[in-house]
């Protein structure tokens, strides 16, 4: 089994241009951004002379002066809190949360009102507020520092979810989040801050907009359903089922880009056409996305099912300590295992083997 | 070499960043509140006594104390009357609460919390529109930006780092406002609070958050809420001006907070005030405050109430006869009457706002949803035909 | 369509005893668990002198003096923090968070230390703590009043979390929550506080433990999946479904009891029998537990399944205002709705007559 | 009847409850740190100068500090080496933190957080296993309960609601012990601080909070941070004593500590302090400190050097011969070679351990995919047979 980073490209083409990191998209994002709107804010912590400890908002402090790219207090709550006010008066305030699990102090305020200050105010007083989070594992990171959390996100009502998995998307997802009139937490995959790919800044290809998934590879066995880190994992898997060859396997891989709004469309018509699914994220299975995702393909397409939908997501436990992450992140052969279950013979087979399918 | 040894003949001196980064001795409050109505000169805090053009503007408090208690009053009776769903009065705090009103300019803002329905009446709002959410018709009756009075706010504290983004937004742009928050005693034991003050400090936004001391949160008497010498004192921790007033005497709170607004508006940084005062009513109309309070503890304040206190003041300076006193209960009682008719009034709520204001464009799973209740009600109009009118 | 607040029996039996409460259950409850272990500790805000806007905390104060149910200052993070520590000492802390959404300023405490003290220290400092809520709606209480987050405590590795839908179960699910040695989130439905049933306080019947599902009600056509306040509306649905007549459902009930663990047997087994399933919760549709129940079943039964599981629950919305609250409840009509749909005819009906399905 | 004429002939007076509910003064910090070393007599803070009794104390401090440099040293090569996932060093923070571990009886408990390594090992913890968590090999290497000590912790200022609530637990249980919980600067301005501290005051706990001031939270300067007077004013907030301390002066800081963690077991109830000190290194070995401080400002707390303080009063006093500090650096590098040794072994963690302790017994879905693993790690084993030791 190989769970290692990976940091290949996942939109595949644009080989004429120049690499590009997601980290660099991201950076000029946030840039073009504050360039053309003058109400577009940066606040975090370190994210202004260090430039982020990830370096996505490198150089912004020193082009657009501290109070548009702000180092704060050290305090999240207080962050998101005061964007809430700043938004209240107008700007488009852009927070970036240092890690994932550093986020939480901040929930209060996300859950009771950045999610709901336009419902309450009925449209009167709108969040285009964007929330940057970089997610997930793969990266060695000691307790606390890979966190997925996006389930929490994915129940909340009136966020929107988004987590680019391109360069391209990185770029045209960070912008569209932060040109929306409603609050969006915008997750950032840790591992693939250093993913590079052809793309040009001075002319960044259109991507689809927030709600829209995309299929980045076609395929007729079945559909291969991730979002985030996990879409070069699903690509990777794709391409192995097709080499490995014995199975012969040739499946498609739904990149989703946004889990809030949801394009059922998309998914649904790839499940439709192949008639298997499998999902995959990092966040722990039980009560993730993986399980809403499932559920409603399967209420959508289930004369089309030749199998239940599964899954295959981090385990139900708390994110391990770096030495042991690899058997914890779901990686190819995980996926695999999981393709060969779908009931290519009509008979169900438990995951591992045994403990399943009782 | 050891380290010693490296210095050489460096004698080791305290680095520069020790030194006290402010000096806190102003920014320590008064050891016991301002106050200003029947105090003699000497006896005033340290923003001194009103000055005799204050005439107006303590015939303004009055009127507006009168209205206000009134007012309280008349919510209340609505929660007997099921035509408000829960009512937390501030009865007793009209001082605070009236003081807030006025004493802010068309500009500024006001981030008041469930209890300060008052304070938002007094600034000039609708009272219907401002009870909207006691009710239960909506999460908020008025239009916040229009108003410039922020909806109100019931998690507790979480409106302080909203107060200090849109004080610190404004002063970005160079806009001439001050902002107003208000909160409770036991609102400042929440992280929220310390978190947003701080940043108010290190912004030097131009915020005054004002603590309505009222002794309790809930039934938990301050005694338990906090050890500290005043929650004004608090304010030397984040290196802003602490003050601490007396809440019943609204001519004093009005003077504290103009102070303090002021110097917000000319660049001078936050302020913490406290006002001491107390809640004469129950935490709402659906607590028993028998259970933790005696009914002696509320007699003692009884004594210091902020429309006597006010009506004394006038009467000893000469500047309230009968006829004006007379003119302001029938004021008051006109105003109870009509928010009582306009708020038994039926209001029959559009289930499809469920839906119109989640996102700014719905989601195709509200759609959906939109859709399906539309089916529901179109279903049920068959069968229960005008039921729907509650 | 009717969701009026409903506070029938969902037990059933019990006749002959004297009714009590669900209040007065959960407070005999705290009261025992005190009584037999001098290491329980409540905290909380006016749980004291007061006995807790609910009353669940009532006369404990008294009896138990005020440093085993003290009245806290008024913050959660610092409650549950607190207790983390206290529970490091060996006591047994039983925290009461006033309502729901009041919670949220406890999550990171939750998250980050409740629920992975015990995994990060290999069972060295257990976390045998209880965190009250009362959740749910159907109350009239103004916004923040009536959230149900059972979403992100099921999301939660390292949590428990249990809820009662009867008054016997909530005297012996709270028990077996304050003496489980790990965090249980305890939820309590609000609307059922005061719902009766005959229940002797001096003999508790014995009650499955934490982890087991309850069928309340046997059914053949399909299998209703409910816990805490949508339990009694799938018992009254049931009967409805009954009674009405010209369908002619036979519905079984399921009472969760737990959302982790989660009890797969009792309902994989429920549903092999039916073949049908709808679960129906009160939270917001899109990642809620539903999704994750649905796609659980669905992996399990999927060869007995004769149409999808279906979910019906709260809107994708806020939690709306009193007077529209009825609207946003899972009610017994929208339960039958549901069943309806469930392909009875083999074809597939979408929600409310228009819009899904596609 | 006016409320006036109700109160009759009642002149309105302050209710009690307006009195400073404690008085403040005693709480406020002096205004320049605490310092013992190299001071004469006259020149002391208000701890007042250390007698010539503190001999023993002074040579324990002096060794504890050498070696944990040497330590600090190795572990930022340990990073280099790959064998730590990462380090963030004390280097210049020394003197608290051997304080730290020093000052506790075998009773206390210390909560530490990420940086604090070195404080848990001068408590006498196998430095290894209190690595652990930075090695990756697990998220907490050594038994919390048996060494009093909390694991390390990252989320910041969360340790400080756990500090209080053990010490107030211990409390209850009549134990007779204190708590050390430490913070950085940035830490302070988290509402956990502002919550623990609160409870701490209120439940008057057995709890001391030091607050290592180092001057930055990663790249973020304190006057960005805060702009508090010091944040030992804090302290007054909250109803508890502030202290300020020298951070650099290893004798100082186990004096302030000593005499409130003394206070804190007799009753006394909690004390803030606050060292000023500074972080020598980057933020961790990860970080490029270069981008946000000069090298001069570096350089100016060289001549304040935890180290240099010690080893100046210990010649001046005649304490330290050329052979004990020679012995001391020996020791130094024994522990260092050491500590490289163990740290080079490979450690293979059991992948079965992810699913042993989320709960006191696995839930049926761990069983599941406790199987699933075990499967696929036998699948694996069968297709690269070794490769599992890394
Ligand atoms: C975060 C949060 N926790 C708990 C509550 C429940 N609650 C409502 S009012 C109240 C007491 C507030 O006391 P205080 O801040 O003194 O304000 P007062 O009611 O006295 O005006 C509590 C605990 C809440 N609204 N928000
Ligand atoms: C809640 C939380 N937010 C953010 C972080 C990321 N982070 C780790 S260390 C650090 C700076 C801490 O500064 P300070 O408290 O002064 O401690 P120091 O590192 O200087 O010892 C930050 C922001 C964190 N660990 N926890
Ligand atoms: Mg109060
Ligand atoms: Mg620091």
């Amino acid at each position: 089994m190989s769970t290692a980073v990976r940091q290949q490209s996942a939109s595949g083409g644009a080989a004429e241009r120049k690499p590009a990191t997601m980290g660099q998209a991201l950076n000029r994002a946030l840039a073009d951004a504050m360039a053309e709107d003058p109400a577009v804010h940066l606040l975090g912590e370190d994210i202004g002379t260090l430039g982020g400890v990830f370096r996505v908002t490198d150089g912004l402090a020193e082009r657009f002066g501290p109070d548009r790219c702000a180092d704060t207090p050290l305090a999240e709550a207080g962050i998101l809190g005061t964007a809430v006010g700043m938004a209240m008066y107008g700007l488009r305030p852009v927070v970036e949360m240092q890690f994932d699990a550093f986020a939480l102090p901040a929930f209060e305020q996300l859950v009771s009102h950045v999610s709901r200050m336009r419902n309450r105010t009925r449209g009167g007083l709108p969040m285009p507020l964007t929330v940057r989070i970089p997610y997930g594992g793969g990266i060695g990171g000691v307790e606390h520092h890979s966190d997925s959390s996006e389930a929490y996100y994915a129940a909340t009502p009136g966020l929107h979810v988004v987590t680019p998995a391109t360069v391209a998307d990185a770029y045209g997802l960070l912008r569209a989040a932060i040109a929306s009139d409603d609050p969006v937490v915008f997750l950032e995959p840790k591992r693939l801050y250093w993913s590079k790919d052809g793309w040009d800044p001075e002319a960044p290809e259109p991507v689809p907009g927030i709600g829209a998934a995309v299929v980045r590879r076609p395929g007729r066995s079945a559909t291969l359903i991730g979002y985030g880190p996990s879409v070069p994992v699903c690509l990777e898997a794709a391409e192995a089922a097709r080499e490995d060859g014995a199975e012969g396997w040739d499946l498609e891989v739904v990149d989703l880009r946004s889990l809030v709004p949801f394009d059922e469309e998309t998914v649904a018509a790839s499940v439709r056409r192949t008639g298997r699914a499998v999902v995959v994220h990092e966040s722990p299975g039980f009560g993730g996305p993986g399980g809403e995702i499932a559920a409603r393909i399967t209420e959508r397409c289930f004369h089309h099912l030749e199998a239940p939908v599964l899954r295959v997501a981090g385990f139900d436990i708390p994110y391990p300590p770096p030495m042991l992450e690899r058997h914890h992140l779901p990686g190819v052969d995980r996926v695999l295992d999981a393709v060969a279950r779908l009931q290519w013979e009509s008979t169900w087979v438990a995951p591992g083997g045994d403990g399943g399918g009782r | 070499m050891t380290v010693l040894e490296q210095l050489g003949a460096h004698v080791p001196v305290p680095p520069p960043s020790w030194r006290p980064r402010t000096d806190p001795a102003p920014l320590l409050p008064d050891a016991t509140p301002h106050r200003a109505l029947g105090v003699r000169d000497a006896e005033a805090g340290s923003a001194g006594r009103a000055g005799s053009g204050d005439e107006e503007l303590l015939l303004r408090l009055y009127a507006a104390v009168v209205h206000g208690r009134r007012y309280n009053e008349q919510a209340t009776a609505l929660t007997k009357q099921g035509r408000l769903a829960v009512y937390p009065s501030s009865t007793g705090q009209e001082a605070c609460q009236v003081a807030s009103g006025l004493v802010l300019r068309e500009r500024d803002w006001l981030f008041p919390s469930y209890r300060d329905t008052l304070a938002a009446v007094a600034r000039g709002l609708d009272p219907v529109e401002v009870l909207s959410l006691l009710r239960g018709d909506s999460h908020n009756g008025y239009d916040a930006r229009e108003q410039r009075v922020a909806p109100l706010c019931t998690p507790l504290a979480t409106q302080l780092p909203h107060a200090v983004g849109l004080a610190h937004a404004a002063r970005l742009k160079g806009d001439d406002l001050a902002v107003l928050a208000l909160v409770g005693d036991g609102g400042t034991s929440e992280g929220d609070f310390h978190e947003a003050l701080n940043f108010a400090a290190v912004w030097q936004a131009p915020v005054v958050v004002l603590v309505q001391n009222n002794g309790f949160a809930i039934s938990v008497p301050l005694s338990k809420q906090t050890a500290a010498p005043s929650l004004a004192h608090k304010a030397v921790g984040y290196g802003m001006p602490g003050r601490l007033v007396d809440g019943n005497d609204a001519l004093a709170v009005h003077e504290v907070l103009d102070e303090a607004l002021e110097r917000a508006r000319s660049g001078g940084g936050p302020t913490l005030v406290e006002a001491v005062t107390y809640r004469v009513e129950a935490h709402t109309n659906a607590d028993d405050a028998t259970r933790y309070r005696t009914a002696d503890e509320v007699e003692t304040w009884r004594a210091h109430d902020p429309l006597a206190l006010l009506e004394r003041e006038l009467r000893e300076r000469g500047l309230l006869d009968e006829e004006t006193a007379r003119r302001v209960r029938e004021e008051a009682e006109q105003k109870a009457a009509q928010l009582r008719e306009r708020m038994h009034q039926d209001v029959a709520p559009d289930p499809q706002e469920l839906f119109a204001h989640v996102y700014s464009e719905r989601t195709p799973q509200l759609r959906e949803q939109e859709a399906q209740l539309r089916a529901e009600l179109a279903a049920e109009g068959h069968r229960t035909a005008g039921e729907e009118q509650r």
